[in-house]
């Protein structure tokens, strides 16, 4: 399955680059993320402390228990600061 | 009854007008870049597109709900806003005022800890680090919980 | 900081060309006259020319002390206001919108049961009676007292 | 000593005009307010209920105990009822 993986904030400049396509089996959020941080280094430090990270799945809010299946958009991003 | 994000300045009254026709209270709240004393020469605002609109629409249309709304306007900006500039305005009518406050702040409350936005300060000598989400913020909004 | 009395209609956005500079958060309550579902033609106002304006001045600063505002704006209308027109405006800028808002509360609280106005409705028939002062609007005074 | 009374709201539609010129010896509003009942029907019915009566002495809200020495206008409304 694939999947588009977004960052926002000091996520996405601590990646690298702000959205990429990833080949994925992973069942869960959770699963996805241990596969990212894998990856490479910048992957690794920027999921590196969850609690400070925030997720949305297909645009909505989820946990990192969330399931995947049928899911085209996931995005990592930290706790949002309004305006 | 919208929500809109864009990266142009607006004008608050353009954006009011015919607002709150046959209602009898409306609120506005505009959020401006306050410039710290000159720390601060403009903010960086980053958003989820496509994600933060659809957010904005559903809240709106919650707070309509839960506080008998009238109407209701919601625009906030992206990108780069010199000090001086407005950031994003929140408009409400209802029949009375205290409905239109409350649902005033009700947005405003969720907008500055749960709305897909992400801000950085740019000072003298260019970006700061990204803005970390603030206690208070989280504590204004749990007053509307339970 | 300025508060106003006048039989004109008024325009929200000329009443606040550069309000709020250099602050960080504006709050703006407008009223208007409600048709009450065609019970209601115009409402008419009466007011204490001398005794209005000086308690308006003293009642926004006493506000601008108590919360800290970086500005204010009260404007009042008297005379005969047809259903749908502005009645009265109230701005109030601040650092922070918490200060915004309780600011603008506080001085719609003390508009509806302290400042020297008088209404009563004119219906499709002509004018009704006066206008009773109500419970709840002396209720909500109460809580900054104390 | 000479004081100008005001009437509004339906003070003023009761006694049938917004404001007159009075001669008085009252020390206080309550002694101002005997007088004016006495003169006649009309001021006796828009004064008789003083609960319902809100006074301010040179534009400044007062109560029925406030002093006239000096004073140059006394108002009579209902209590107010905002825009």
């Amino acid at each position: 399955m694939a999947l588009d993986v977004l960052y926002f904030a000091w996520l996405r400049e601590r990646i690298g680059h702000p959205r990429e396509r990833i080949e994925t089996e992973a069942a869960t959020v959770r699963e996805l993320v241990a596969q990212l941080s894998a990856m490479d280094e910048w992957h690794a430090a920027a999921l590196a402390d969850l609690s400070a990270v925030r997720v949305a799945v297909d645009q909505e809010l989820a946990d990192l228990d969330a399931p995947l299946a049928g899911v085209r958009e996931v995005a990592f991003f930290p706790p949002m600061t309004g305006g | 009854m919208s929500a809109r994000v864009q990266s142009a300045p607006f004008d608050l009254a353009a954006e009011l007008a015919g607002f709150g026709q046959g209602s009898g209270a409306v609120v506005t709240f505009t959020g401006l870049v306050r410039d710290e004393g000159g720390r601060l020469v403009a903010l960086e605002i980053e958003h989820y597109p496509g994600m933060t609109e659809k957010a904005l629409q559903a809240y709106g249309e919650e707070a309509a709900r839960r506080f008998g709304l009238d109407g209701w306007r919601i625009l906030h900006r992206h990108g780069r806003l010199a000090a001086g500039e407005p950031i994003m305005m929140v408009a409400t009518a209802a029949r009375h005022r205290a409905a239109a406050f409350e649902a005033a702040e009700y947005l405003m409350d969720w907008l500055k800890s749960r709305a897909p936005f992400w801000k950085r300060e740019i000072g003298p000598d260019g970006p700061g680090a990204w803005v970390d989400a603030r206690a208070e913020d989280e504590d204004a909004l749990s007053r509307w919980q339970g």
